[in-house]
């Protein structure tokens, strides 16, 4: 048990202040700033380049030539000064590093000697294709077809949810190869190239401002390289990372590097994150606000314990531990930021960048982000039966109907 | 004391009811609802509801009126919130009756926060508003700005503009003193008792295209509102509704028939009705999982109009103090 | 549409001043109201033939001799009147109501005429005897075994949650009469004799204080007209009462004073009448207390929000319609009362009768109360069941186990 | 700032846990909890518990205790709440740390409300404690009262009784001023973060039975754990559990190492938890049905302390008051 605080001793504050600051000071420009607040995708291609040229874009994701990494505290450094110039958004690059971690433990030695550069030069950009405009939460009842062509695959259906499509070079996707067995039994994985004929990305909007993907695919050929894991077995390898991506993986799986964290520092990233946040506005908000009667918002007595409702929320999301995080932490952010608006009033209402918008409109993009992280990457209902089955040990079950 | 609780509906009521839910269906389908984005305001649309009377119902025969109540303008509300329809009914039929005229070429509406002097306010209905009833100071006052108001894109993509009731423009005293700040009171409880109803409009169309998509989507083999964490979820939305409505009814009622009771019954109904509404978009959001978050889906439409058209009259929780001081009376 | 207040004229002033207070003055004497207080059943046997006798215990269950009656304006200042000197429990007869109701509409002639001196005299109560120790929301489920036995059937089994068989003469229970068909099919309902060798009612204690019962039966000799409705079709009359029982049903069935007094005034039992009662205790603390620094508790603006909250709540359950009352009323009496234990402070804790409780100690009461406010009459998630299927048109559905 | 994040357990720490929650087992079964009751007091366990070293662990070795810290204490205080152990260990620890020996012949409490004069109080352990540490006006005091107090019987069934720090007996103060208020004040935070633990205990042992009664009770042909309404209620209740145990932990680790700091992860660990174990006992209840509700079923027990335990402290919103105070400095 430890809670200390990390010393920034003269090695660490060097670091920060000679290395981390002049980088993000050269590369997070107002351009690449505005391209990721327009788009709120979490990367920003130029950027991510210059992150693996300085040798701090995940090097521990596949094997291939060394870089400078950085240790956890590093990474955590990194984080953090990035997260105060960008502001809530801007996470980790989750699916990305996801995806490369499947590549690393199922691809074949040829796709990973293929990846390899691209990968260490930022150059390649994975995205996640689970999701189906007809499947979800049921990610096995996939119908995107993948049929053998002699070396090739000929792949042809829809995807959906695929975030960063329109940045990414591949997307990691399930494809159902055999349709003749039980809906898990039939379904393998690949890595597609989005560069091929017959492939095609549409952007959608999203309540919370993001956009996402359909990914098209009619009749794309794909090599058999791209494969990964065996032909028919991809359900197994999808439900890993599913559980990675639920919280539900060890530290030994697709989830080390967060695991690895965990016992060094408090997480930056997540929506805990981004309520603490939306807090902190809404406290400078409410410190800094001097009603008609000259009192200070900060000074009445039902607010600071609204406020002091959310701080313990926040707190409560950071030290839930995984894989119970996820669901407190999404509950109390819808909450909590239906709340602030209420708080904040009237003005709280307008957009960012338009007359009178409370600090930069934060609160009102958070109220419609909130809505969405019940439902990414798998709803808090799919997060509560794997709690329910998997750690309280009731039984697994499924619904019929009646009659 | 022993109070009827009668709930049943008129036959002309129901009829009314009837005739504004076919009304909102036909002219206000979601692709003109989203048509009127950002700004929020069909102009049609506007001039289909006041040719229909929705404006003049409750007015005073004398003032051109049709002499019926809140109550009715409640019914309409309810359907209009229920097809998020671009117009500002609510403020127009408020501002209305406190001129005691019905203003159907120009569109009146209310500021709902009283104010010392010149200070701006943000405005429901605002950014397409001709006059601007509020009270500024002790004096209730109807405004008629020389500058075109300035629309401010807000979360419900309702038609706000930051306004005054004074500066350059015609400046009319209605009251002054104990009879403004009353006849600016009962106005502003008004507009809480047909937003009540409006937001139970809202309400209910999440609740319906939430169910509609339970009964459709299919996982793991069945509709997924076989499943009870989506089907207790809309039960409980449902619990919601159903109180919601009763509640608007009886505090439009209280309006026409008690205005002496009215404040509490408003206060009640507009507290839960604003809660109701934004529960029951964020659960149906969550109930039709990544497709709900989408732009594509109509929900997000209810969502962003369940806090956007309330919140502009100020945090649910002044109104919760407001109902302690009609319970217990101001403190100290 | 209609919430007028009912003016007291002349008459029903009189009928007021000159003919309930005087009654009750008479009969609610300090030994019924402490023998209520103890075991919170509802009813105490001598005040219910004082009723009877009259006129005014519901007369209009079962045909047979005329009575005084009560119009609905008349049963609702009697049940205020009670309600204003017994405090919140004392609930109106609900389950003796819905076995007179199916003995109406299913008992023979030769029953209905043998018990009709009895159930007008109020010296036959009849319970319910539904639930068993292995099956609660499952109603169909039961182990109870009815076996035909010439005129007679001889009945063995246990029932649970008979609220009330200490004092009553009847329990209606469901019997399972042909162990052969699907579960719902084989099971007859009876109207048992609670005085016949082989019976035996004990008392079990609950969270909430009141006394429940089992009833074992132990090859119970029951005569054929005691059988209420056909031979194995009793589920049906058992749902419809449960269906009663849970709001579900329209006006004209079981429930039908409760409807028709709908339409006349607010209800003023149930939970809500109950939660209710508790705040104004609370009010009443709240306005009477005066804090060290002089100030009243009723002062502070975070107490003055949290009560009008529950208010808030109150005005909701009273007017949120059956059958989707229970669900709210139980659930904000659970949240609300909690709240209160919290905003009173340590003396909540305190129970009545004891060194510094506060009012009676009713909050301390009402939070253990609570509890069984999401069971009774079936729990409050079959009543989501029953809005999702029959309200809201969801799919009926019920769950397998996987593997 | 960057703080680690480490949850796990020291070897040691790990090894008395386990012994202990071996101890609540076998010595606190559900029929011994029953029997202590109304009065809450277990004078046997209670033998046990200080022969084993549970009040002395974490006291200064120079006052006969063993040096460690309060995470150790923690540990323990989390094991007796899962059993429900009718033993004053939190509020003896607490005041045995004030004053700074180990009383093991006599039983120490903590009084938790400061008091101007001698106004009586409702004390955690005040029925069977034998000196009562508080706060009287600027006076930390160890009162030691001629009279035997009266046991109030309450919901937790907890030994309550009403205490003065002055009267009838010997009165010892240990500090004035701010000294005096400082040490009461880590007293305070100590209790709340021990109870903190206590109430996580208490919330395990809740959901434990729950989830137990889950899986073996059928309805529909199934156990009712296959249920989501049920099997969900139980997941958002094992959150909350784990949640408040490393919350309670953190908060123990802070006035072990970092008591300048403590007082915010203090709090925070205390109205989590509290809030929790209410739900979680709700909720089992809830989940065993009508069994639940009897006082057959143990849950009762554990429902009963949730509050009975913690609202001596006083009113949740006044600990949310307090965290705001340490976020925001004193209003006004």
């Amino acid at each position: 048990m430890d809670f200390s605080a990390i010393e920034f001793d003269d090695e660490l504050r060097r670091f920060r202040d000679d290395e981390v600051r002049p980088f993000l000071d050269e590369q997070l420009t107002d351009d690449v700033l505005a391209r990721e607040r327009a788009e709120g995708n979490g990367f920003v291609p130029a950027y991510q380049r210059a992150l693996a040229a300085r040798g701090w874009l995940e090097p521990w994701l596949v094997d291939g030539p060394t870089t400078d990494g950085l240790d956890p505290v590093g990474a955590a450094v990194l984080d953090l000064e990035q997260a105060a110039r960008v502001g809530p958004l801007f996470p980790v690059q989750g699916s990305h590093a996801l995806v490369m971690q499947v590549v690393r433990q199922f691809g074949s030695d040829e796709l990973k000697v293929e990846l390899a550069d691209g990968v260490h030069a930022g150059e390649i950009q994975a995205c996640l294709g689970y999701t189906e405009p007809d499947c979800g939460s049921d990610a096995a009842a996939i119908r995107t077809r993948a049929v053998r062509d002699g070396d090739e695959w000929r792949i042809t259906g829809q995807k959906m949810f695929s975030t960063g499509a329109h940045l990414c070079q591949f997307v990691m996707l399930t494809a159902r190869t055999n349709p003749d067995v039980a809906k898990h039994q039939g379904i393998t994985m690949f890595l597609v190239p989005l560069d091929r004929p017959g492939i095609d990305v549409q952007g959608i909007g999203t309540l919370g401002g993001e956009r996402t993907n359909f990914v098209y695919l009619d009749d794309a050929h794909v090599d058999d390289r791209y494969r990964l894991g065996p032909v028919d077995q991809g359900w197994a390898i999808a439900s890993g990372a599913l559980a990675a991506e639920h919280g539900m993986g060890d530290a030994s799986s697709a989830d080390h590097r967060t695991a690895e964290l965990r016992n060094v520092i408090a997480s930056t990233a997540g929506w805990q994150g981004v309520l603490r946040d939306v807090l902190a506005a809404a406290e400078h908000w409410a410190a800094t606000t001097i009603l008609s009667d000259g009192t200070c918002v900060l000074d009445d007595p039902v607010v600071r314990v609204r406020l002091a409702r959310i701080a313990l929320d926040c707190a409560v999301s950071e030290f839930t531990p995984n894989p119970f995080r996820r669901v407190i932490a999404s509950d109390v952010f819808v909450r909590d930021v239906a709340d602030l608006v209420e708080l904040i009033g009237p003005a709280a209402l307008i957009r960012e960048g338009e007359d009178g918008a409370i600090e930069d409109g934060m609160v009102e993009w958070a109220h419609r982000f909130a809505q969405g992280t019940s439902i990414y990457g798998g709803t808090t209902d799919i997060q509560r039966n794997l709690i329910a089955e998997h750690v309280l040990g009731l039984p697994r079950h499924r619904a019929v109907l009646r009659r | 004391m022993l109070r009827r609780h009668d709930v049943s509906l008129a036959p002309e009521q129901g009829e009314l009811r009837s005739a504004f839910a076919a009304l909102f269906e036909k002219e206000s389908p979601p692709a003109r609802v989203r048509a009127s984005e950002p700004l929020g305001f069909d102009r049609d649309l506007w001039s289909t509801l006041v040719a229909a009377g929705a404006l003049t119902m409750s007015l005073p025969e004398a003032a051109g009126g049709d002499g019926g109540g809140l109550v009715d303008v409640a019914l309409v509300a309810e359907q209009l919130g229920r097809r998020a329809a671009p117009v500002p009914l609510v403020e127009a039929v408020v501002a209305s009756r406190v001129l005691a005229r019905a203003e159907t070429s120009r569109i009146a509406t209310l500021a709902l926060h009283p104010v010392a002097s010149a200070q701006r306010q943000l405005v429901p209905a605002g950014a397409v508003a001709d006059i601007v009833v509020g009270l500024e100071g002790d004096e209730l006052v109807a405004f008629v700005g020389d500058d075109a108001p300035v629309p401010v894109t807000n979360l419900g993509s309702a038609p706000l503009a930051w306004r005054t009731l004074s500066g350059p423009g015609t400046r009319t005293v209605l009251a002054r003193g104990r009879d403004a700040r009353e006849r600016f009171d009962v106005a502003r409880r008004e507009w809480k008792v047909l937003m009540a109803a409006a937001q139970t409009g809202l309400a209910q169309a999440a609740l319906d295209l939430g169910v509609a998509y339970a009964n459709e989507r299919e996982a793991f083999g069945v509709p997924i509102g076989a499943f009870q964490a989506v089907a207790h979820a809309l039960a409980d939305v449902a619990v919601g509704v159903e109180g919601s409505r009763h509640l608007a009814w009886r505090a439009a009622w209280y309006s026409d028939h008690e205005p002496e009771h009215a404040l509490e019954p408003a206060l009640v109904a507009y507290l839960h009705a604003r809660e109701v509404a934004n529960r029951a978009a964020s659960i149906a959001i969550h109930v039709q999982g990544g497709f709900g978050f989408t732009l594509e889906s109509d929900l997000q439409l209810y969502f962003r109009r369940a806090k956007g058209w309330a919140v502009v009259s100020g945090d649910a929780h002044d109104d919760l103090r407001a109902l302690g001081d009609v319970r217990y009376g101001t403190p100290g």
